[in-house]
């Protein structure tokens, strides 16, 4: 059994396997450490990050539907220097690339919390959230029209010379559209899909059971939507993808990649069973034994239709 | 803090019996958390033969047997979990995270503690009460229950206290008929307590916390939260504190009720 | 124990209860029969018919997802003259009000299906389907941009005063805004949501599961994000709505309710179970009386946040 | 045609086992369907245990005792849900509508049948030959499978035949050492048929109504095809055939070969 080459590399990004954590499912890899080495990763992606940290929504933040569930943890962060100080210092003598996922309230905030962290050589990349339902200001609504989208990527784009991955919002007419957008504003990779618009309410209380009434839909439910805007977003863009929604095994991280995805992320399934991440890894390789696929690069694209 | 390491383990259910009106206890089979679990810790466990609801279900441990690596659950048939946990038959095999989170600390020295329970909220504080008994601590027992038949854990805490604890009930089948937070208080003006735990629905621990504030007591609460992760990685399960918002999962989901925003 | 009033009014056609069936899951009604008489549903609600029927798409057509399933029908369906001379031919003895499901390539076969049916008093109400993911021409790509949802909607508008309810597609950015175009065209209700568009792959042959290759995707993994849309729609217009998105039990159908829909549609619960619709109307109303609710009108908006 | 009464029954597993590699019969009590059955028709059975699959799994009936009101179902584990229904035990219970379908109809005044099943295609058959038998029909069955041990209705048509049918294997460990064609067609060259009928592999069926056409007999096909209602209202079934897209759970699943558009 020939040995399998699992190295990718995410628009500079380079990954010792095409597995990375979803942003808020995994806080920075602490946590799931008794479970998961956290230097088995391809790369670790940390919880988005604001400049002076935030408070999130109020509780509940979260529902179960079916096969799948709602949050609304609204961003909760300590903000840059707990990052730096904490997560970064913990993740430093790991041999693991860092995605340190960005947010902000406004166009200016993303680019201070660049700002504030690209001469940090413990961060090896950011993904750019401009996808979370989840926050009154900023968030998605920056990600679901192409002028504001422009807007908040070029002035990343700027602040930083690292891989810039661009984090799209599923709650759009057009996911095509917005994607060349990002590219043309200098995406280096773009990740997708965030969370689905969603609401739970229990009929009994006659009430929404998320305190904040909405929040985003994450889990395998989504995985036929991610799916079909991986292989849109695959068709309309030349920077790789990183694929991500309801992946829990490694056929589903397999799914992804055919469809277009160079790397793939796992979050919910992380909340299903601590090892998600480790078995969708030894799952693709174990496809690409039986496949006899020695290089899992092949697999990029390969949907054949 | 030490690092409290966590395992999953495939638990192996070795019974599942009805204790109460909708009250069940499993006992389960899981060496590796029977082996480490500290009072007022719990079990993040992955209800089997439900796989559209993909969250695992968070259950404080009753009472455990490090030697025998076995450990009870007292639960309540209130949701579509909890229902389907009541089909569990011997032999079962149910995943479960554990031991989970920051269970209760008695101040040092602590010579004569008051412990209520509300409900199920009676079973986290069983395995306070054998370790502080342990350690030469007085313990005083309230229990509350909406009715005699719920006093799932009356007997228990009666050979564990050698004496029977105090008991109220909402109809008064048995016991004081009333709220439990009056023989609490009673206790509490009675004797001088170095430590107040309490377990139960949050209107109860909020009374509860302020009379042990009122009497200076230091008094410790269990949160309940709805939990994705069950590990400290999601912030779903926050609960608002002097401190801004911890996590009920590995920051609780014991507190010192004195930190606690109601 | 009341008699819970069930008869609701949607823009004009009244229904003895709020329980209809979601379009292309019930055919007319006729191979449900052994298990629904069709006289128990609020209305019928016939699959989409075109003026001179359409082929549809090769096999396969379905695939199963979690907690979902995607299908891509195409539309199949024999037009109009069969469908008076078979389908409503069949429903006329039977006391149920028929929404006949309209479709067509261009704005004008729309108006072509109307007029071929609107002198025929079989036909209760109309349902525009500008929503289908599963056509190449017309479907969705007119549902999803607000000037091409005025100029259809105005044109069936125009051709009928029967009621017209206007079926909107969950695929858009800003679901409020085309509810208000759809209202402002002269829709007397707005129904929603028709199904998400997705993808399925077999990693195995990597190939698509789907002949057509994405499809629409439908059932209980759907209903967070029908829920919400419904509440964001109710919002939004005056108009009654007809909600529909994963409904399988009287609660569900009931959050519906809440959300802001008048009457509810059944659709791939029929599948699972064939008795569903049955089910619901009776677990609202069992709802009702556990409530003391004597009016199920009570219930429509009646969501506490 | 008759309107085809269908009733949706919760059926009680009486047996479910092993009859091969990866093939199972499954026994059920289900007394409504088994009423009425007719041969080539189906179940459409929602297996238990797995609720985030949705649909329901379309089975053919291998062999049904109407007074009894039992029916056999033999099944292939290829995928999820046929694989969950390894674990169905007696006394299980899971949902069926039936009997769906338009079964075999030999024309009238048919004197010799040609039943040819590849695989599991040999159970809808198992029915057809029982009432042609019944009927004073002479009948050959030719059964092909990949290999012997994989012949799981080889002794049950042996029964009902009296003598064993011609058998093919692909590994020729029983029988004709190859694909169930070559003894098919020395069969039709060697006998005057009024009537052909064959399930299996969609190649199978194509090269059989081929050699059927060749040899001027009317030959009937069952068609498999994913299904979501199973009653005719989805249209997520439909088969090619020379009169447009028509429903296989209804209009077929047996069709005439010489309609269906391979
Ligand atoms: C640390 C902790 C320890 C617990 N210990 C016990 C215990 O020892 N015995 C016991 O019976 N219960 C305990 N619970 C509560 C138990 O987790 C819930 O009853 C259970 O998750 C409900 O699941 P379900 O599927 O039956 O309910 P669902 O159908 O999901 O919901 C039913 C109801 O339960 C509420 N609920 C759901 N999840 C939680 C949750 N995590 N916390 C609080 N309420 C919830 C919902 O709001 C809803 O009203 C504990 C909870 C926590 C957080
Ligand atoms: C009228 C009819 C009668 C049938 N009779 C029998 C029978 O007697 N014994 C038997 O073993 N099988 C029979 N089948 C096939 C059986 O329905 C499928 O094997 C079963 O649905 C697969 O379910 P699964 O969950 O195991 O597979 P999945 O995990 O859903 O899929 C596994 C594989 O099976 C294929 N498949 C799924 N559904 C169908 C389907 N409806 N038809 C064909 N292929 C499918 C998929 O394409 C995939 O390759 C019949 C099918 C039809 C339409
Ligand atoms: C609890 C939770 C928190 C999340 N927090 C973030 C976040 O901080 N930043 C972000 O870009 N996405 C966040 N997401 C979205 C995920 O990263 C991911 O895009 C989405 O959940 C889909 O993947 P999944 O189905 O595998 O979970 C969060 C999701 C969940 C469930
Ligand atoms: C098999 C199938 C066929 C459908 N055909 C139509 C159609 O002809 N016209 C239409 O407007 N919607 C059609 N739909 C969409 C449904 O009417 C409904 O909007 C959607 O399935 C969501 O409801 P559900 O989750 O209850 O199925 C179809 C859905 C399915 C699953
Ligand atoms: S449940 Fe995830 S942080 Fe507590
Ligand atoms: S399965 Fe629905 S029409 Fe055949």
């Amino acid at each position: 059994m020939a040995q399998v080459n699992m190295a990718v590399n995410l628009g500079g990004l380079r990954m010792k396997n095409p597995v990375t954590v979803a942003s808020g499912t995994f806080g920075a890899g602490q946590e799931y450490n008794d479970f998961v080495p956290v230097d088995e990763l391809g790369a670790v992606t940390t919880k988005g990050v604001s400049l002076h940290g935030w408070e999130g929504n109020a509780s509940p933040r979260i529902a179960e539907t079916p096969s799948g569930m709602l949050n609304s943890i609204g961003l909760q962060n300590p903000g840059v220097q707990v990052m730096k100080d904490d997560y970064l210092a913990w993740l430093a003598p790991h041999d693991v690339p860092v995605i340190v996922n960005v947010s902000g309230h406004s166009m200016q905030e993303y680019v201070d919390v660049i700002e504030a962290l690209d001469d940090d050589d413990r961060v090896d990349a950011y993904e750019i959230n401009i996808s979370c339902p989840n926050v009154d200001a900023g968030g998605m609504t920056f990600g679901t029209h192409v002028p504001s989208v422009e807007k908040v990527v070029g002035a990343c784009r700027a602040a930083t010379n690292k891989p810039m991955i661009v984090k799209l919002s599923p709650n759009v007419t057009d996911i095509a559209e917005i994607a060349r957008a990002a590219e043309a504003s200098g995406a280096d990779a773009i990740s997708l899909i965030n969370t689905l618009l969603g609401m739970a309410i229990d009929a009994k209380r006659r009430k929404p059971v998320l305190a904040r009434v909405v929040g985003g839909l994450s889990g395998p439910a989504v995985k036929p939507v991610a799916l079909r805007m991986v292989w849109e977003v695959h068709k309309a863009v030349k920077v790789p993808l990183l694929g991500m929604g309801g992946i829990v095994t490694g056929t589903d991280a397999v799914e992804f990649m055919l469809a277009g995805a160079t790397a793939v992320a796992v979050g919910t399934a992380n909340f299903m069973n601590p090892t998600a991440t480790h078995d969708v890894i030894e799952g693709i390789r174990r496809y690409c034994d039986d496949q006899g696929v020695t290089d899992v690069n092949e697999l990029i694209g390969g949907l054949q239709c | 803090m030490e690092h409290n390491q966590l395992v999953c383990e495939d638990a192996r259910v070795l019974a599942n019996e009805g204790v109460g009106p909708r009250l069940f206890v499993v006992s389960l089979e899981s060496p590796r958390i029977a082996a480490r679990l500290q009072p007022g810790q719990f079990v993040h466990l992955q209800v089997p033969g439900m796989p559209d609801h993909i969250l695992r279900r968070p259950f404080s441990v009753f009472d455990c047997d490090p030697q025998a690596g076995t450990l009870d659950i007292l639960y309540q048939d209130l949701g579509y979990g909890s229902h389907r946990m009541t089909d569990l038959c011997a032999g079962d095999v149910a995943s479960q995270i554990g031991p989970v989170g920051h269970g209760w600390q008695a101040p040092t020295g602590t010579e004569r503690a008051l412990l209520i329970g509300g409900g199920v909220g009676a079973a986290p504080l069983f395995l306070h009460a054998k370790a502080l008994l342990a350690a030469g601590v007085a313990v005083d027992v309230v229990l509350g229950a909406a009715t005699k038949a719920a006093l799932a854990t009356y007997d228990a805490y009666t050979a564990l206290l050698g004496h029977a604890p105090v008991v109220a009930t909402d109809d008064g089948s048995f016991g004081f008929s009333g709220f439990c937070t009056q023989p609490a208080a009673d206790l509490l003006a009675a004797h001088a307590y170095d430590h107040v735990a309490c377990c139960g629905p949050e209107p109860l621990m909020r009374i509860v916390a302020q009379m042990a504030a009122d009497a200076q007591v230091e008094c410790q609460v269990s949160m309940e939260r709805r939990m994705a992760c069950g590990v400290g990685a999601c912030l779903s399960c926050v609960v608002d504190t002097t401190d801004g918002k911890r996590r009920a999962c590995v920051d609780g989901p014991v507190f010192e009720s004195s930190k606690v925003v109601w």
